[in-house]
């Protein structure tokens, strides 16, 4: 055995791995992405001012050279706080697609698995959420909780669990009929190993996808609420509340360097992760490897 | 056929009762008792008592949510504090506004994006394809109110082709159909607004459904019958492609509904979205509530006549 | 007026895939004879589809495309005609029906507006005779209710029932060419044999040729006049039905034959083919069958035989058959 | 006196349907309806029938993969369930008896996981059993794929990059690693070339002999049946009609099912003249089977009884059990 050549197979996930990499749009989107992540953990080494240095005497200052993207309406310098959004903003995408995620998964596989009447319980709970309009109850909610940024992820994270809950089920009722499930079981293996070892590796592209879209849902839904004033409080601050700032008039009209650039780099946040989901989407389609 | 149909509307009673749970949750959450402001301050704290007694203030749960919910069906949504109004003609008066807005860029966008989003599908990898699709990633990508501002900056101020904000020209006196114009030409931003978003998500759909369609065994019989490729389109495979895009239109409802409530604050539209987002700045709990329970049951509806039309454009279900 | 209905000459298609060109079809050449039933026969991508769709001008777009060769059709160059051209010889001249029952029909229209459909194409007819005339050919498939079955959804029938249908819808304008591919590979043996009595009694009626695809050798001799054995996008022997079965000259005709269990007795040893087809971006030198063939001489690891017409009608690509009379 | 290794007696699997508008059940789909047969030790038995007639189910239901209806089965002088007598076995038994049954299923191309490689899929069982050690798994994965005819190196590579047959042989390995007595192949050779059937076929004909295993052989395909199977069992609507050893099964059908069934294979040769005899319609559904024997509807012989009175299996003749009112 020690002197044969092994030949080593190439995985699903290598396979994955060489879709995603020939994807230009998503490539594009992990390299915009890998440095927004960068320019957000580096924050205070490369941002040239204090995030919160007021400059009175510079109050809406337009760009400069030496204040690249100019001065708010405190006299804060607009790229420092673009920068120190991103971590804001991109946190809250994380944390909230992890509270989704792992509600999702969990009630999915539950209702996808067990069936009955857990899964009609269940699937009514989805129902009953599914049907809230999901940007209205979010500001329903956190008009009622208040702002801040916990806040806002649990908003986000437990607004964002039932399409997942959908999703994972509907895997999970296919896979169940699958004959390397049944195969399993004829080599007498137990349901707890059957679960770990063959449906959720095999559910975890659909998640995966999910989950990447989900932070750019929660990255919007910051945006949304702290442009509404119901999320991220002044003075930290995110890509949504410095675009509220455009909720006065003559800034809107005006003084467009303290909010467009805000939002166009939720825009080009959102969609390079779009790219990088819809790129994952198409590399992990179950559909090449059989 | 029939029993399809009754076994959907059976199944939005369960989802209407815990709507009406969620929603009474929130009530209670609310922070401060809603009748606080409407009792004479003079009152003693006696007469307080008494009289929060007297309208049940201090019942348990369950009779709270029991009377609450019979006065809900009967329209007795409770009692606006800053409208001085009840809370349902409130809500109807905004929620006509919000109708209007979201019905026209829905049209709007099924209009634009079933077509775009068919040929996109039958010229796939070409140079309109590719543009499509990109487009149709920063709709999806782009933060409505973020492109609701930009529109006004540079459409409406810059080059001042819209008004800006509003339903009418206020002091102008127009009436008759000069009022409509003036309304239609309010309602044009907002609606490219949100049709824009819509058309994206759309386009997307029907591209991915078309695609998904063509590659068919029937479109092959379809062709080997000698149809022309225009008619292959167009009747074969748009006829089954559109089967899940009519669900997606009928289910869009609600998200075009909360894109409305970011488009309407941003536009000063009086519709819902406003309605929910200044009651929230006073603190006026009711009507937020009672937005949201409206809401759900208005997608509640679109959802079952999505079910309807489901069962309408594809035989294979009222056989079943 | 030429005897040959079908003439295919040297055609090549090929597929663009991420890995280059790939020739599906390697120069095939075959001729289908007026009122004959031709089969052509293989294992899964050998090419046989390839074959049916390149004839009726339907490769999957944009990947496959006709690379070289002559389709002659009662003397029409197919390969030349355009597009409207070949739309009126689709399902008029020519007409196909397929492996899939349960899919080959559009779930959302009724049966009888789907074969109505064919008949405004290619016919002029009054909106009463067409109705008529369909229920007519729906009876002539033999489906018993052929009035209800007219304003029934594909989902109604069975899976035979739905083939009885798609030929209905084939045979509705009389073509002079019928290409049925597996039509009976996805059902039971009871219903399969429904199906083929009912397509060769059509054809002694209706005086059609037909080109039938399948993987089944007994299908073949159920069917057919002469049959044509495909191996890698390359015919490999061509004579009657007979033949084939009697005294079949190719390695791989013979391991085919030997292959079948019906006719072997029971503890008998099966006598395989041994390996497995080569992928087509993976063809071996010289003759592609070379590395399973059990009759493999040096020349065939280098040099690809031609067809040739080693007896009268029998027509084989080996060189066991060239040099030496055999 | 011969040993049988599985006897199945009265096994039933119903299938609710539900229905209606709170999707209360309407009935049952009776997929194998009241099945009796006896399989013997070291031989191949065959269940052949149309698609629908329930020989896979009974497949699946003998091993227990599927909750049984009624019925009982014994294995190897076990009893794995007797639902009558609330008998069925505990996991630890339920455990043992996974290493003595296996199954190789239809479609290769999902049999298999496709997020594992071949060592992974034919340990998996011995590390579930404890048969070998994690560092054994590699050497007698080699050993099974080569028993197998599959080259050993392969071992790391996954299922896609296999052919249709070479994954049916890594099917088998797998089955084979838990050195089972009964294997049952539910249409194994079904979806594969038919050069490709032959050496599938002769693989396992050959494993039979060095392993002394017993087979349960599902098919709708009655050649391969004829060529491999010992003894054979016709189904037509999740009921048996027809039983008896190969040989006189093929030389001498009895149930006018049997016949139809043999007269619609196709011609071995084009000379052969055949005496046809074409069944009218399709099999009726399973979920509303007609009254009394169900292959009435169709059979060219139904006699009156035949509409009401279910017939019984009777011995014809040493071997030969068949059930219609005809005998």
């Amino acid at each position: 055995m020690s002197l044969m050549t092994v030949e080593s197979g190439l995985s699903p996930w290598k396979i994955a791995t060489a879709k995603l990499k020939r994807n230009k749009l998503a490539m594009f989107g992990l390299f915009v992405i890998s440095i927004l992540v960068a320019l957000a953990i580096l924050a205070p080494v490369i941002t040239p001012y204090e995030r919160d240095r007021i400059d009175m005497f510079k109050i809406y200052e337009s760009p400069t050279s030496e204040h690249k993207l100019g001065m708010d309406e405190m006299g804060r310098d607009v790229l420092t706080r673009l920068i120190y959004g991103a971590r804001i903003s991109i946190s809250v995408g994380i944390v909230s697609t992890i509270i989704a995620v792992v509600i999702g998964v969990i009630l999915g596989a539950v209702a996808g698995y067990s069936g009955s009447i857990v899964d009609s319980i269940i699937m009514r709970i989805v129902d009953v959420f599914m049907c809230f309009p999901f940007f209205l109850i979010a500001i329903v909610i956190a008009g009622i909780l208040g702002p801040s940024i916990i806040n806002l992820m649990l908003i986000s994270g437990l607004l964002n669990w039932p399409s997942l809950t959908r999703i994972v089920r509907a895997e999970v009722l296919s896979l169940k009929h699958c004959e390397y499930i049944e195969a399993a079981k004829a080599l007498g293996l137990n349901a707890r190993k059957i679960i770990f070892k063959h449906i959720i590796p095999n559910t975890l592209a659909p998640i995966i996808v999910y989950a990447t879209l989900g932070i750019a849902r929660g990255i919007l839904i910051e945006a949304g609420l702290s442009f509404l004033g119901l999320g991220v409080e002044q003075p930290v601050p995110s890509w949504g509340n410095m675009l509220s700032a455009a909720q006065n008039f003559t800034t809107l009209t005006t003084y467009w360097w303290v909010w467009i650039p805000p939002g166009f780099m939720v825009l080009v946040t959102v969609l390079s992760i779009n790219f990088l989901g819809d790129g994952l989407r198409d590399a992990l389609d179950p559909k090449i490897i059989q | 056929m029939r029993k399809y149909l009754i076994r959907r509307i059976l199944i939005i009673i369960p989802v209407l009762f815990g709507v009406s749970i969620v929603i009474f949750a929130l009530i209670h959450l609310a922070p401060g008792d809603p009748y606080s402001s409407m009792i004479d301050p003079n009152f003693t704290a006696e007469d307080r008592r008494n009289l929060l007694e007297a309208i049940g203030y201090y019942d348990p749960l369950p009779v709270k949510y029991v009377k609450w919910l019979g006065r809900a069906i009967q329209g007795d949504l409770g009692y606006s504090i800053t409208y001085k109004e009840p809370v349902l003609s409130v809500i109807l008066r905004n929620f006509k506004n919000t109708v209007v807005l979201s019905l026209t860029a829905l049209a709007l966008s099924v209009l634009m994006a079933v077509p775009i989003g068919v040929i996109s599908a039958t010229r796939k990898n070409t140079i309109f394809d590719y543009v499509v699709t990109v487009f149709s990633f920063i709709g999806i990508s782009v933060p409505i109110f973020f492109l609701a501002m930009l529109l006004i900056k540079f459409l409406s101020f810059d080059l001042g082709l819209f008004p800006i904000s509003g339903m009418q020209t206020i002091g102008s006196g127009y009436s008759g159909f000069m009022k409509f114009l003036d309304f239609v030409h309010h309602l044009m931003l907002p609606v490219i607004a949100l049709a824009l978003v819509q058309m994206a998500q759309l386009m997307r759909y029907t591209r991915s459904s078309m695609l998904e369609v063509i590659m068919q065994d029937y479109i092959r019989t379809a062709r080997a019958k000698g149809l022309k490729e225009r008619l292959v389109i167009y009747k074969h495979a748009l006829r089954n492609a559109l089967i899940p895009v009519v669900t997606v239109i009928c289910i869009s409802i609600g998200y075009l509904m909360s894109g409305a409530v970011l488009t309407e604050t941003v536009f000063v539209w009086p519709g819902m979205g406003t309605l929910v987002y200044q009651s929230i700045l006073n603190r006026d709990y009711p009507v937020v509530v009672s937005c949201a329970l409206v809401m759900a049951f208005f997608i509640l509806i679109a959802n079952l006549i999505a079910d309807i039309l489901y069962a309408f454009i594809d035989p294979r279900i009222k056989y079943e | 007026m030429p005897e040959a209905l079908l003439e295919i000459q040297d055609l090549v298609t090929s597929f663009k895939t991420t890995s280059g060109l790939q020739r599906v079809l390697d120069g095939i050449n075959l001729s289908l004879r007026r009122g004959e039933i031709l089969g052509l026969v293989g294992e899964s991508g050998c090419g046989k589809s390839i074959t049916s769709l390149s004839i009726m001008r339907l490769l999957p777009q944009p990947y496959g495309f006709i690379e070289n060769g002559k389709i002659l059709f009662n003397d029409k160059e197919l390969t030349d005609l355009s597009i409207p051209e070949m739309e009126s010889i689709r399902g008029n001249e020519i007409s196909m029906i397929f492996q899939e029952p349960m899919t080959a029909l559009n779930p959302v229209f009724t049966i009888g507006n789907q074969i109505e459909e064919v008949l405004d194409i290619h016919q002029d007819l009054k909106k009463r005779d067409k109705k008529e005339k369909c229920i007519e050919m729906l009876k002539l498939v033999g489906l018993p209710r052929a009035k209800d079955v007219y304003n029934e959804y594909p989902h109604q029938l069975s899976g035979g029932m739905r083939q009885r249908v798609m030929i209905a819808m084939a045979l509705s304008c009389e073509p002079r060419l019928l290409i049925a591919d597996e039509p009976t590979t996805a059902l039971d043996v009871t219903v399969q044999i429904q199906i083929l009595e009912l397509m060769k009694s059509l054809q002694k009626d209706m005086n059609t040729s037909i080109l039938l695809i399948t993987h089944d050798l007994g299908v073949i001799a159920e069917m057919c006049d002469r049959v044509a054995v495909m191996y890698l996008g390359k015919i490999v022997e061509e004579t009657t039905t007979v033949n084939i079965f009697d005294n079949p000259l190719h390695p791989y005709s013979q391991g085919l034959l030997n292959s079948r269990l019906g006719n072997i007795q029971k503890g008998e040893k099966l006598i395989c083919i041994p390996g497995m087809v080569p992928t087509l971006s993976d063809k071996p030198q010289g003759c592609f069958f070379s590395p399973r063939c059990s009759k493999c001489i040096d020349r065939c690891k280098t040099d690809m035989p031609e067809l040739n017409e080693v007896k009268p009608g029998h027509k084989v690509r080996c060189w066991l058959y060239v040099d030496e009379d055999y | 006196m011969t040993e049988y290794i599985l006897e199945a007696n009265n096994l039933k699997k119903y299938f609710p349907i539900f229905g209606g508008v709170f999707s209360r059940v309407e009935g049952y789909v009776k997929a194998v309806d009241d099945v009796t047969f006896k399989i013997r030790k070291g031989e191949t038995f065959g269940l052949v029938g149309e698609s629908g007639c329930g020989k896979s189910t009974t497949g699946r239901t003998i091993l227990n993969l599927l909750k049984p209806t009624g019925g009982s089965v014994t294995f190897n002088g076990k009893v794995i369930f007797d639902v009558e007598n609330k008998h069925t076995l505990n996991k630890k038994e339920t455990r043992a008896l996974r290493r003595n049954m296996q199954i190789i299923f239809q479609d290769p191309g999902s049999c298999l996981d496709p997020r594992m490689n071949v060592a992974s899929l034919i340990g998996e069982g011995l590390l579930e059993h404890g048969l070998a050690k994690k560092r054994e798994i590699m050497d007698k994965a080699v050993e099974l794929l080569e028993l197998c005819g599959l080259r050993g190196e392969c071992v790391h590579r996954y299922p896609h990059e296999f052919s249709g047959g070479q994954r049916q042989r890594i099917a088998i390995a797998r089955a084979l690693a838990l050195a089972p007595k009964f294997i049952v192949g539910d249409e194994p050779i079904a979806a594969l070339d038919v050069s490709i059937q032959a050496q599938v076929l002769t693989l396992m004909q050959e494993l039979k002999e060095k392993l002394g295993l017993t087979y349960m052989f599902i098919s709708h395909d009655l050649g391969v049946v004829k060529y491999f199977c010992d003894s054979t069992c016709v189904m037509y609507l999740g009921s048996i009609v027809e039983q008896a050893s190969s040989e006189r099964l093929f030389s001498n059908p009895l149930h006018p099912y049997t016949k139809c069934l043999l007269a619609a294979i196709p011609k071995s040769n084009p000379r052969e003249t055949k005496e046809r005899i074409i069944l009218s319609g399709d099999v009726p559904s399973p979920a509303d089977p007609p009254k009394g024997c169900k292959f009435h509807t169709r059979c060219p012989q139904a006699k009156d009884i035949c509409k009401d009175t279910v017939p019984l299996m009777k011995e014809i003749a040493t071997d030969h059990h068949v059930c219609c009112h005809l005998y």
